[in-house]
């Protein structure tokens, strides 16, 4: 079974030479930290900055230069500022090649709910609807079940909806799931983990075709 | 040069009223309008619609107007981070509308431009779309979305002149150049003023137009919401 | 009568202090030499620049600063350039205080055409239809009668339209007249020209209300 | 950071074929992209929809392709100041697209932003509208207009860098940054390429994303349309 790092570490794998990546906040956030150094990224935050590097040096943190989870950053060589209706230009204009984000739960067919439990505070979508409902590549990083061992992938969502139809990818603590036309395509099993705990933590249609290999996280 | 300088945060506000629409730049407390909202709060002005991205924490930004209970009603895309907010709005004394970020982004530049509506993919599908109407573009469906009407912009700068030309710093930016021109009248806060001529007019983020009044702002706090570092 | 320039020089008394200003071609742009030197206007060209100057001295011309009539420029301080996007967003947001331009017909309900004549070679209507669609100030600047000696003021036009309902005010050779919501109103006249005149070179409705005074031009 | 450099305008313009459309910046002469529009007239590409508010002179600009009947359609403000084009035009061999300027740009912007249409007053009651919908926002009437679709944008900016960053000056700036990420891939020149880092990232005009080729261009010729002086 994957912890959130290990999540963090197999979605890097998905991150490839030359894409332009929005995290959310979560585990997301993490997959920055395990891209491989021989490929060349760089990270989009929906308030504004293209080209984000590492969080600053005790000192040198700036109020006016932060990330979508208003923690203080840095900046690397080529990055630019830029206002949020052009920030959302790249979003929605797809010119964000992949989009990392948590969910609460994900459909067979590839909706997704990430912002609201009915009876409890909400406290928004942030960029998440625009982002889901523009990227055409979006992988969920999230854990496999919720804290009372429901699963989060379903047949259809029972939380209010972010997106439809919109997630390509799932990466849990258990496995790697492809949605396509049929439902949930199982591709990879976490480390010492059977199809069988993955096929009775998955609510939603699980299309098991073949070997499932297991993951290779370094 | 038409000259839109005035010499204090009095004067800045003047013709605001209980009751008004206003937008408030900033993303978190980052370049958020410190004065104006100090301003507001001595004012005692309630019943406040506010459209800004996010409402502050219990004890800066417009967390401040919340605890007084100044706030009608926010229309934000993200609204955590504040126990008065959430305290009022479970209770039912705030109302809230929550949009998607771009969306809000878009309906206030939508509002600058002179666009009156749009579409956008964003929040179809889901509960933000209700009441709204919906259609097709190629095969996708999309939103209609309408331009934000508001009577005051208040927005922060990092450095402007008389003429009104703003530029803007870092991530301080987000939203505040998408406000200006989108109200009746948009007041700018700048931490400096420059002499004009100083701004190179190749290099200014919003033209003076935009903006009908602009004053140096004084002893700006700008909290860092998430201080992270990283280890020498 | 009045030539151009003295059109000109009677729409400079209709810039007030503190007006952003967007000048057409032609006539139009012979307004900004002779606006009072005591009050505060700028100029702007919708191609991206706000806060023009006069035209460059001989050796300063620049090809990356030019006005919508492709004319070399200068700029004032204080000015600032930007792309045709927020250009347009200053004219359709009715951020520019007046506009003037110039028409081949004007009609008593404020209808404008001035961009083709079918037929002929039509060049285009440039930014005229953002322009007068948008504008809540627009004065047209032009002759009273085309060269045929036919009045350009009109019951209804017979050109294509630019735009609908949009004109306030006509400054001619012959007079200054509003739109009304009973058609023309004639304001002034100009020097040395009666109301007779005026009246015969006029086709549309023309409202005139007890004397008519002359043009007062410096 | 991506690097988006190329070595020359034969490798920036490759996968352009004829029938595409284009998207080409500039007003009038001016920040046009001279070297994408001389490979063009090399490549001896025809059937081209060009969207350009202008169409350049006789022997400039996108005259060198109407030159060569390599236009099949343009889409433009304004097309005076071209003989050649008055000639295919009035003959029928040029198809020509008139829309408003403001339109115009929006429509550019529009496609980069990922909103499919919007509304606009321009042209509302004339026959810019004929076949459109229209529809009252308010007490005012609007037309509906959709994005551009294009194949490539060919953009011309002042200074770049290997991350695809621009910045352009005066008013060469135009149509630029609207047509950038609004076609498929945006092919940016530049008078200079400069080393990484070297602009300030808070000066920036168009972020490299938008962009998929940036080359260093040469020979500007920068032909002044209408030089127009002063006495001393």
């Amino acid at each position: 079974m994957l912890d959130k790092i290990g999540i963090a570490k197999r979605i890097a794998k998905e991150v490839k030479d030359g894409y332009y990546v929005n995290l959310g906040i979560g585990i997301p956030t993490l997959v920055a930290n395990f891209v491989r150094d021989d490929i060349e990224v760089e990270f989009q935050s929906e308030n504004g900055v293209l080209g984000m590097g590492p969080f600053p040096f005790e000192g040198e943190e700036d109020a006016d230069i932060i990330n979508a989870g208003k923690q203080t950053i840095t900046t690397l060589p080529g990055a630019s500022f830029f206002d949020s209706a052009l920030s959302f230009s790249m979003i929605r204009g797809q010119h964000v090649d992949l989009t990392i984000l948590g969910a609460m739960e994900v459909s067979e067919n590839g909706d997704i709910a990430n912002w609201k439990i009915p009876g409890f505070m909400v406290k928004g979508m942030g960029g998440a609807m625009d982002l889901v409902a523009s990227a055409e590549n979006i992988i969920v990083a999230m854990m496999h079940t919720n804290k009372k061992g429901k699963s989060k992938l379903l047949k259809r969502c029972s939380l209010p909806l972010t997106g439809v139809g919109c997630i390509n990818k799932i990466v849990t603590n258990l496995a790697v799931i492809e949605i396509t036309d049929g439902g949930f395509k199982l591709l990879e099993r976490a480390p010492g983990i059977s199809v069988e705990e993955i096929v009775s933590s998955t609510d939603g249609r699980l299309i098991i075709d073949g070997d499932i290999p297991e993951m290779i996280i370094d | 040069m038409i000259n839109k300088k005035v010499f204090n945060v009095k004067d800045a506000l003047e013709g605001v009223k209980s009751g008004m629409t206003l937008m408030v730049g900033g993303f978190g407390l980052s370049g958020i309008p410190e004065n104006a909202i100090e301003q507001l709060v001595k004012l005692e002005l309630t019943d406040l619609i506010c459209i800004s991205n996010n409402a502050g924490v219990d004890d800066f930004g417009l967390g401040l107007l919340l605890k007084k209970h100044q706030i009608k009603k926010m229309i934000s895309s993200y609204v955590g981070e504040n126990d008065e907010f959430e305290r009022q709005m479970l209770s039912g004394e705030l109302e809230v509308d929550l949009i998607p970020q771009g969306t809000l982004a878009e309906k206030c530049r939508s509002a600058q431009s002179g666009i009156p509506a749009f579409y956008t993919p964003a929040g179809f599908g889901t509960e933000v779309a209700e009441g709204k109407e919906t259609r097709a573009f190629g095969n996708k469906m999309y939103v209609l979305e309408h331009a934000f009407k508001a009577d005051f912009s208040f927005v922060k700068a990092w450095k402007g002149d008389e003429a009104g030309n703003l530029i803007f710093k870092g991530t301080a930016r987000n939203f505040n150049p998408n406000m200006c021109g989108a109200a009746k009248i948009t007041v700018a806060e700048v931490e400096e003023i420059v002499p004009l001529g100083e701004l190179d007019p190749n290099q200014i983020h919003i033209p003076g137009i935009f903006i009908q009044r602009i004053f140096q702002g004084s002893n700006y706090e700008k909290r860092i919401e998430q201080r992270t570092i990283r280890k020498n």
